[in-house]
C-alpha cells in the first residue's frame, strides 16, 4: 500500500496530476471511503485494503471537468467501468493517469455481520497486497474469526479477471478468486415456476426503501438527469410510494443499464436492504450471451453495444416462450 | 408433417437440412464412386425428403461411399450429402441385430490381392 | 391550457351504425381542456370542414379532435382544414372510429363505449402537442455521380438534359466501365463498344456534365440538398490541357510489362497508358508502380518526345471542394476472386478462363485480337466447356448466396456466338437452372439450343484436371439421365459470380448510406422505392444495389436520374417536423443515439451550457432535422430521456396510454 | 360474444404507423371482427416504442400488451424493427425471469397487406389474457403494506 502511496506523490510533486482520487480511511476499519487527496499532506488518509470495494470510475466523471490531470486506482474490475464510460465519452481518457492495482478480492462488512457477529470494534487481516485466510474481530463480545473468501464480496466470486484493460501503469499483483459460477444464481431462478420467481423477487423487491443508492453508485447511472428526476415520462417520483416506480423502478434501471453495464456488483454492494440487484443485471447479461454472442461490456471501446446492433437472424421475442 | 421416424433420425444424426439443396448435382459430378452407386449421391437428398429410408438403407450406394467427402467440401449450399451416407449407414449399423457380414460369407469375397488389415478393420467397422 | 374542439364524424351510418355519436359527443365533453363539442355526417365534406372552421373562430380553439376514419384517409385534409382557420396544422389528432371501432363491432354499447376511449386518448395527446413549423433548407443546383460506367454516364446524360450540372467521379483513367469490356450484348448482339462510346462522347460533349477521371470521392458532409465532397484529383502527370492525344509516349514507352487492366491481366500494356483506344478523356496516365522514371530516376523518354509538353512528373495530387444536392451512386460490380474454388484449376491452367475474360479473347481490341485461341498455346479449341453458377447460389461461404442474374443470358450469348463463328467447335454448357426472364430472353436462350445445338447439360462440374496433353478433363453430371460424364475440353469458361465494387463500402460510410451484407446498397424500399437510398438525397444506379443486365441498369439509372431531378427542380426543401429532438440539458453526450439513426442525422457538438446556472461546455447530440426522418429508434436508445421525437413524444403516448388504461 | 362476460381485459396495442396500422385499417374495412378491447396505439415504428410505455400500460392496469410493426427486412426506416426485436426480446425475457405470465406480452410483425393475420392475432390474444385473468402481479411485484 505504501508503494501507492509514494507513486501517488510523486506523481503530485512532478506535476503530471493535479490530484489522486482514491480511498481514505473511514470511521471504522472497514468502511473507507472514495476519495479526492490534493496534496502530499491529505495522502496520509489514503488507504487500500480489503475493504476498498468502492469502485472510482464514476468520479472520473466530474474529475475529467475540472484542471489537470487525476491519477485514479482502478482495479482490474473497475478498469472495464472507466473504459465503458470513456466510450460513452463521459470521461476523458486524457484527464485520467491510471494506476492499474492489483486486487485479491474485496470483503464486505455485510457478509461479515450476515454471519451473526455484532458489535465491532476491529478488523485485522483485510491488507494489501497480503490478506489474511482468516479475519480476526474484535467485537464488544468478544473475538471473533471469518475466513477471508466467506466475507468476500459476491462479485468478487465470479470475477472477470486479473487484467486491467485500461491503465498507464500497474502496481501489485491480483490473486483468482473464482470458486463460483457467474449465471448459476440467474440460472436457479430461471428454472424456478412463474410462481416461485414471482415470489421470490417480491420478497426481494419489497424490501427496498428506494433510497436511490444503486443509482447513485451505478457507473453506467451516469445521466446527467435520470429519467426518474425528470419530467420527460411523468415519471419523476422520490417518494416511496405504492406506485410505478416501486414495481418498475429496478426493472427500468436494468433495462436503462443493459448492454452497458460492466456487471461490477457496485448495486448489490452498496444496497442497505442487501437486495441482489446484480441479478437483473446479470440477467440481461446472460440473455445477451446467450441470444446475441458473448458481450463484455466496457471490454472493448470500439465495439457495437448489443442494443444499437441487430442481425437479420436475431431470435424473435416470443422465441424462448415455448421453453417451457 | 408426414415425417416417418427414420428419416427424422437421419436428419438428426448428419444435422443435415436437405431441403437446403438446390439439385446442382455437384456432389454426383464430383463422386469418385459415382459409377459403382444404384443411388446417386444427389438422390440421397431427394430420398430423405421423401422419406424414403429403406431403399436408401438396402442401396448398394452405402457401402460403396469411400468418404472421401468430395460432396461435403464441394457443396455449394452445405447440404453436405456424404453426411446423410454416413447418417444412413449408421442407422443401419445401430439397428441391425446381426451383423453385416458373417464370418462364413467371408471366403467367397476373399481377394487374393485384399491387404489383411483391411479385412480386420472391416470387422471392427461392421461387426456389432 | 388548449382549447380543444372534438369533431365526431357519422360518416353516413360507416360511423353512426354502431357507434352512439351523441353519446360519444357527451361524454367527452367535460374531458381536460374540450371547450366544445359537436358531431356531423360527413365532417370530410365542404360543409364538415367549414363547421370545423366556424367552431375554430368562434371558440378561439387551439387544437382539434376529429373523430372519425383512419388518419391515413383524411389526417391531411383535416390538417389544411385546420391551417386554413388559422391553428398549426399540427393541432390537430385523429381518433379512429371507423376502421378500428364501427367497422369491427356489432354491438352498439361494446363500440360506443371504445369510441369514447379512443376520443379520450387523442384528446389527452393533443393536451400535449405543441404547434410544429416545417423547416427550410435550400438546394444545391447540381448533382455528383459517382462512377463513370453505363449508369453513371446515364444518369449522368438524363440529369443534365434536364438543365442541372453534373459532374461524375470515375476512378479509373477512363470513363466507360464494364461495358466498354464487353464484346456484344444480348439479346441482339450488337456490338458493345458501338452503343456505348456514343453514350460516351455525348456525356463528355455535354456542356453540363463535368466529369473528373482518375479521381475519388474522399469526403462528404451535408445532407440532402446540400452536400459538401471532397474529390480527390489523383495526379496523371500528364497535363491533360496540353495533352493531344497522339499515343506516341505510349508507343515509345519502354516499360511495357505491366498487366493490362482493361484486358483484365490477360496481356500488358506500358507503364504510361490509355486503358483503351476509344477512351474518354484521351489523355494517358502514367502508373508510377511501372514508370523507369519513378522507379529508377532514369529514362523520361515520354516526356523528350511529347511534342506538346504535356507530360509533367511532378505533378500532384489536388483535392477540390464542391457542393452537390443530390448524389447518384453508380459504382458498378466486379468479378469475385476464385481463389476458394481449387476444383475448377482456374490458378492452374491458362486455359480456364472467367466469362469476362471471355469478352476480351472475343474482342477485337483484346490480347488475341478478337480470335477464339487457347492462352496457353494459341491453338484454336474444339471444346469448350461452360460452367455455370461459379461463386453464385453459394451459401457455403466460398461465395455469394444470391443469383448473378446476367450469366444465363451472356453464357448463351458466348456459345452461340462461338457456334455461329466457328462451327465446327463443341460447346457443351453445365447448368443448375437456366433463368430467362426478359423480354426475348428465353428466345434467345432456345435459339443456342435449337438452332445452334449448343449441348445444354442439367448438372454441375465437380472437378477441372489438367492433363500432361494441356487439354482439361472435365468430370461432371448430367442429372437428367443420371449418368456421370467425363470428357476433355480445350477451354474451360466459368460463369464467375458478380460482386459490388470493393469501393462501394467506403463510399456508402462516406454517405451513411446503408449497405447489405453483400455489399449491395440497401434501397429505400424493396418495392416501392427502388432507386433510393435510405439516406435522404441520395441514389442508387446500376450494380451497385443489386445484379442487373444493361437494359435494366440504363432503366435503373434513369429513374434514379428522374429522382434526383425531382429533388434538384425544388427550390427549398421542406423537412417533416415531426423529428427527433434533443434536450441539450439532459443529453449525456454518449452517442449510443447515433449509433441506431438509419439516416446519420445525429451528430455531436461540444457547445457552452448554463444548466441552472452550471455553465460548462458539453457534448451534446444534435439533430439535423433535413435528415431525420422521425422514426424515433434514437428516442429509446437514449438512457436520459435526452432524446425525443415531436408530434409522438414520450409524454404524449404515455398520455394515450393513460387514457387508455383509466 | 365473449366466453367471460364478467372480465374485459384492458389491451394496448402498439402499432407501426406504415405497416400494422394499415395492417389494422384493413382488418377493420375488411369488417374482420376482433374484441373491443384491444385499443390500438399508433407510433411512427416499433423502435418508437420505449419500454417504459410498456411497463407503464401495466401500471395503469392493461392486462396485455402486444407491439405490431413491418416484417423485419420492411421496415420504412430499414432498421427500427431490428432495434425493437432485441429490445422486446429482452424485456420480454426479463419479465418471464420475474414471474409475469408471458402470455401478456407479444410482439407480432403484420404487413397493410395482413388484415386477416392482424384479426386473428387479436382474437388470440384477447383470448390468452381472458384465460390468464386480471393482471396482479406486476400490480404485486412490491408488497403493499
Amino acid at each position: 500500500m505504501q508503494e501507492l502511496v509514494n507513486r501517488a506523490k510523486a506523481l503530485l510533486a512532478d506535476g503530471t496530476v493535479a490530484r489522486v482520487l482514491g480511498w481514505k480511511a473511514g470511521e471504522f476499519a472497514y468502511d473507507p471511503e472514495p476519495a479526492f487527496f490534493e496534496t502530499e499532506e491529505d495522502l496520509k488518509d489514503f488507504v487500500y485494503d480489503g475493504f476498498c470495494g468502492a469502485n472510482l470510475s464514476k468520479y472520473m466523471i466530474e474529475a475529467s471537468k475540472l484542471e489537470g490531470k487525476t491519477l485514479v486506482f482502478l482495479k482490474p474490475c473497475d478498469s472495464y467501468s472507466f473504459n465503458q464510460l470513456t466510450k460513452e465519452h463521459r470521461v476523458d481518457r486524457e484527464k485520467a493517469y491510471i494506476i492499474g492495482v492489483g486486487c485479491k478480492g474485496k470483503v464486505d462488512v455485510k457478509h461479515i455481520k450476515e454471519a451473526g457477529i455484532k458489535g465491532i470494534e476491529s478488523i485485522v487481516g483485510a491488507d494489501y497486497p497480503n490478506p489474511a485466510e482468516t479475519l480476526e474481530i474484535k467485537t464488544l463480545y468478544g473475538d471473533k474469526t471469518i475466513s477471508y473468501k466467506d466475507a468476500m464480496l459476491e462479485r468478487c466470486h465470479v470475477c472477470k479477471g486479473k487484467d486491467h484493460v485500461v491503465f498507464d501503469e500497474q502496481i501489485g499483483e491480483s490473486a483468482d478468486t473464482v470458486d463460483a459460477e457467474r449465471f448459476a444464481e440467474v440460472e436457479k431462478i430461471e428454472a424456478m415456476s412463474p410462481e416461485e420467481k414471482f415470489a421470490f423477487f417480491r420478497a426481494e423487491l419489497s424490501k427496498c426503501i428506494r433510497c436511490n443508492a444503486c443509482r447513485n453508485v451505478c457507473p453506467a447511472c451516469s445521466c446527467r438527469k435520470c429519467v426518474f428526476d425528470s419530467t420527460k415520462f411523468d415519471s419523476a417520483q422520490k417518494a416511496n410510494t405504492t406506485s410505478f416506480e416501486e414495481k418498475m423502478f429496478h426493472i427500468i434501471r436494468a433495462f436503462h443499464v443493459a448492454g452497458r453495464c460492466t456487471d461490477c456488483g457496485e448495486c448489490s454492494r452498496v444496497c442497505p436492504q442487501g437486495i441482489p440487484l446484480h441479478l437483473f443485471n446479470r440477467k440481461f447479461i446472460k440473455d445477451i450471451n446467450t441470444f446475441y454472442g458473448d458481450y463484455q461490456a466496457g471490454e472493448d471501446i470500439e465495439a457495437q453495444a448489443p442494443l444499437t446492433d441487430f442481425t437479420f437472424e436475431d431470435r424473435e421475442p416470443g422465441q424462448f416462450a415455448e421453453r417451457g | 408433417m408426414h415425417a416417418n421416424n427414420q428419416a427424422e433420425k437421419i436428419k438428426e444424426i448428419s444435422g443435415v437440412n436437405p431441403y437446403k439443396c438446390m439439385k446442382c448435382g455437384k456432389c454426383s459430378a464430383s463422386c469418385p464412386s459415382y459409377n459403382e452407386m444404384d443411388i446417386k449421391p444427389h438422390q440421397f437428398v431427394s430420398y430423405v425428403i421423401n422419406d424414403d429410408v429403406e431403399a436408401l438403407v438396402e442401396s448398394k450406394s452405402l457401402w460403396k461411399c469411400l468418404s472421401c467427402f468430395a460432396c461435403v467440401e464441394r457443396c455449394p449450399r452445405n447440404v453436405e450429402p456424404g453426411k446423410l451416407v454416413d447418417a444412413a449407414r449408421q442407422l443401419v449399423v445401430r439397428q441391425r441385430g446381426m451383423d453385416y457380414l458373417q464370418a462364413d460369407e467371408i471366403p467367397e469375397l476373399l481377394d487374393s490381392e485384399l491387404p489383411q488389415q483391411l479385412l480386420v478393420s472391416a470387422f471392427r467397422k461392421y461387426k456389432r | 391550457m388548449q382549447r380543444i374542439g372534438v369533431f365526431v364524424c357519422h360518416c353516413g351510418s360507416n360511423i353512426a351504425g354502431t357507434v352512439d355519436v351523441k353519446r360519444v359527443v357527451e361524454a367527452i365533453r367535460t374531458e381536460p381542456g374540450v371547450i366544445h363539442a359537436e358531431d356531423y355526417p360527413y365532417m370530410c365534406s365542404e360543409a364538415g370542414q367549414q363547421l370545423i372552421a366556424k367552431a375554430i373562430e368562434e371558440h378561439k380553439l387551439t387544437g382539434i379532435v376529429v373523430c372519425s376514419c383512419s388518419p391515413r384517409m383524411h389526417e391531411a385534409t383535416f390538417r389544411k382544414a385546420a391551417a386554413n382557420a388559422g391553428i398549426n396544422s399540427f393541432m390537430v389528432e385523429i381518433a379512429n372510429i371507423r376502421e378500428h371501432c364501427s367497422w369491427i363491432h356489432k354491438d352498439v354499447e361494446e363500440g360506443t363505449e371504445k369510441a369514447v376511449i379512443l376520443a379520450r386518448a387523442a384528446i389527452a395527446k393533443l393536451n400535449l402537442d405543441t404547434p410544429l413549423q416545417p423547416g427550410e433548407s435550400r438546394v444545391v443546383k447540381r448533382a455528383l455521380v459517382i462512377g463513370g460506367g453505363i449508369a453513371g454516364i446515364q444518369s449522368a446524360l438524363d440529369i443534365a438534359d434536364a438543365g442541372y450540372e453534373v459532374d461524375i467521379v470515375e476512378k479509373t483513367p477512363s470513363i466507360g466501365g464494364r461495358m466498354s469490356q464487353l464484346d456484344k450484348t444480348f439479346p441482339t448482339l450488337d456490338c458493345s463498344a458501338c452503343i456505348l462510346t456514343p453514350k460516351m462522347v455525348e456525356a463528355a460533349a455535354h456542356e453540363k456534365i463535368n466529369i473528373y477521371t482518375y479521381s475519388e470521392v474522399e469526403k462528404v458532409s451535408g445532407f440532402v440538398g446540400d452536400f459538401k465532397v471532397d474529390i480527390r484529383k489523383k495526379a496523371r502527370y500528364v497535363d491533360s490541357t496540353k495533352c493531344t492525344g497522339c499515343g506516341l509516349c505510349q508507343e515509345k514507352c519502354p516499360s511495357k510489362k505491366a498487366p493490362s487492366e482493361f484486358n483484365r491481366g490477360l496481356n500488358t500494356r506500358s507503364a504510361i497508358y490509355t486503358p483503351f483506344a476509344q477512351a474518354i478523356p484521351n489523355v494517358p496516365v502514367i502508373d508510377t508502380e511501372n514508370c523507369l522514371k519513378f522507379k529508377t530516376g532514369k529514362c523520361g523518354i515520354c516526356q523528350k518526345i511529347c511534342a506538346a509538353g504535356a507530360v509533367d512528373y511532378e505533378q500532384q495530387d489536388e483535392i477540390i471542394t464542391r457542393e452537390y444536392g443530390a448524389i447518384v451512386v453508380a459504382t458498378g460490380f466486379d468479378t469475385i476472386k476464385l481463389d476458394k474454388y481449387d476444383e475448377y484449376a482456374y490458378s492452374q491452367s491458362k486455359d480456364v478462363v472467367t466469362s469476362l475474360e471471355l469478352e476480351r479473347i472475343m474482342n477485337a481490341a483484346g490480347p488475341t485480337k478478337g480470335h477464339l485461341e487457347r492462352l496457353s498455346d494459341g491453338k484454336a479449341p474444339k471444346n469448350i466447356v461452360f460452367i455455370q453458377c461459379v461463386g453464385s447460389r453459394c451459401s457455403d461461404g466460398r461465395g455469394k448466396s444470391y443469383c448473378s442474374k446476367i450469366c444465363c443470358m451472356y453464357t448463351a450469348k458466348h456459345a452461340m456466338l462461338i457456334r455461329d463463328k466457328y462451327p465446327d467447335t463443341n460447346v457443351t454448357v453445365f447448368y443448375i437452372d437456366v433463368r430467362t426472364p426478359g423480354k426475348n430472353f428465353d428466345e434467345f436462350y432456345r435459339r443456342a439450343v435449337e438452332d445452334y445445338h449448343v449441348n445444354y447439360v442439367k448438372g454441375q462440374v465437380g472437378k477441372v484436371m489438367p492433363q500432361p496433353d494441356g487439354s482439361l478433363l472435365v468430370q461432371g453430371v448430367d442429372l437428367i439421365d443420371n449418368k456421370q460424364i467425363k470428357m476433355n475440353a480445350d477451354m474451360v469458361v466459368l460463369a464467375t459470380a458478380i460482386e459490388p465494387d470493393p469501393s462501394v463500402r467506403n463510399i456508402a460510410t462516406m454517405l451513411t448510406a446503408s449497405i447489405d451484407t453483400n455489399n449491395f446498397l440497401t434501397e429505400s424500399h424493396a418495392k416501392l422505392r427502388p432507386v433510393e437510398s435510405p439516406t435522404a438525397g441520395v441514389f442508387l444506379s446500376g450494380v451497385c444495389q443489386g445484379p442487373k443486365d444493361i437494359p435494366e441498369t440504363v432503366a435503373q439509372a434513369g429513374a434514379a436520374a428522374v429522382k434526383a431531378i425531382g429533388l434538384l427542380a425544388k427550390d427549398k426543401l421542406t423537412t417533416n417536423p415531426c423529428t427527433a429532438q434533443a434536450d441539450i440539458l439532459l443529453c449525456n453526450g454518449c452517442s449510443t443515439c447515433a449509433n441506431v439513426c438509419p439516416y446519420g442525422a445525429i451528430s455531436y457538438e461540444n457547445i457552452q451550457i448554463n444548466d441552472h446556472g452550471i455553465r460548462e461546455e458539453r457534448r451534446v447530440a444534435v439533430v439535423n432535422n433535413a435528415l431525420c426522418q422521425g422514426c424515433g429508434a434514437c428516442t429509446v436508445a437514449c438512457p436520459s430521456g435526452a432524446m425525443d421525437l415531436q408530434g409522438f413524444s414520450n409524454r404524449q403516448i404515455l398520455a394515450e396510454v393513460d387514457a387508455i388504461c383509466r | 360474444m365473449s366466453l367471460n362476460n364478467e372480465f374485459k381485459p384492458k389491451i394496448v396495442a402498439f402499432c407501426c404507423n406504415w405497416c400494422s396500422y394499415a395492417g389494422a385499417d384493413l382488418a377493420g374495412s375488411s369488417r374482420l371482427a376482433y374484441p373491443a378491447d384491444v385499443k390500438i396505439i399508433r407510433v411512427p415504428c416499433s423502435c418508437r416504442v420505449n419500454p417504459m410505455f410498456i411497463l407503464r400500460a401495466f401500471e395503469k392496469g392493461a392486462d396485455g400488451v402486444i407491439m405490431c410493426g413491418c416484417h423485419p427486412g420492411d421496415c420504412h426506416y430499414s432498421t427500427g424493427n431490428y432495434y425493437a426485436r432485441r429490445r422486446m426480446t429482452l424485456l420480454f425475457s426479463m419479465l418471464d425471469y420475474l414471474g409475469i405470465e408471458r402470455a401478456r406480452t407479444r410482439v407480432e410483425w403484420v404487413s397493410a397487406a395482413e388484415g386477416v393475420k392482424f384479426s386473428q392475432t387479436m382474437n388470440e390474444f384477447v383470448e390468452d389474457i381472458r384465460k390468464l385473468g386480471k393482471n396482479v402481479r406486476l400490480e404485486d411485484l412490491r408488497c403493499r403494506n
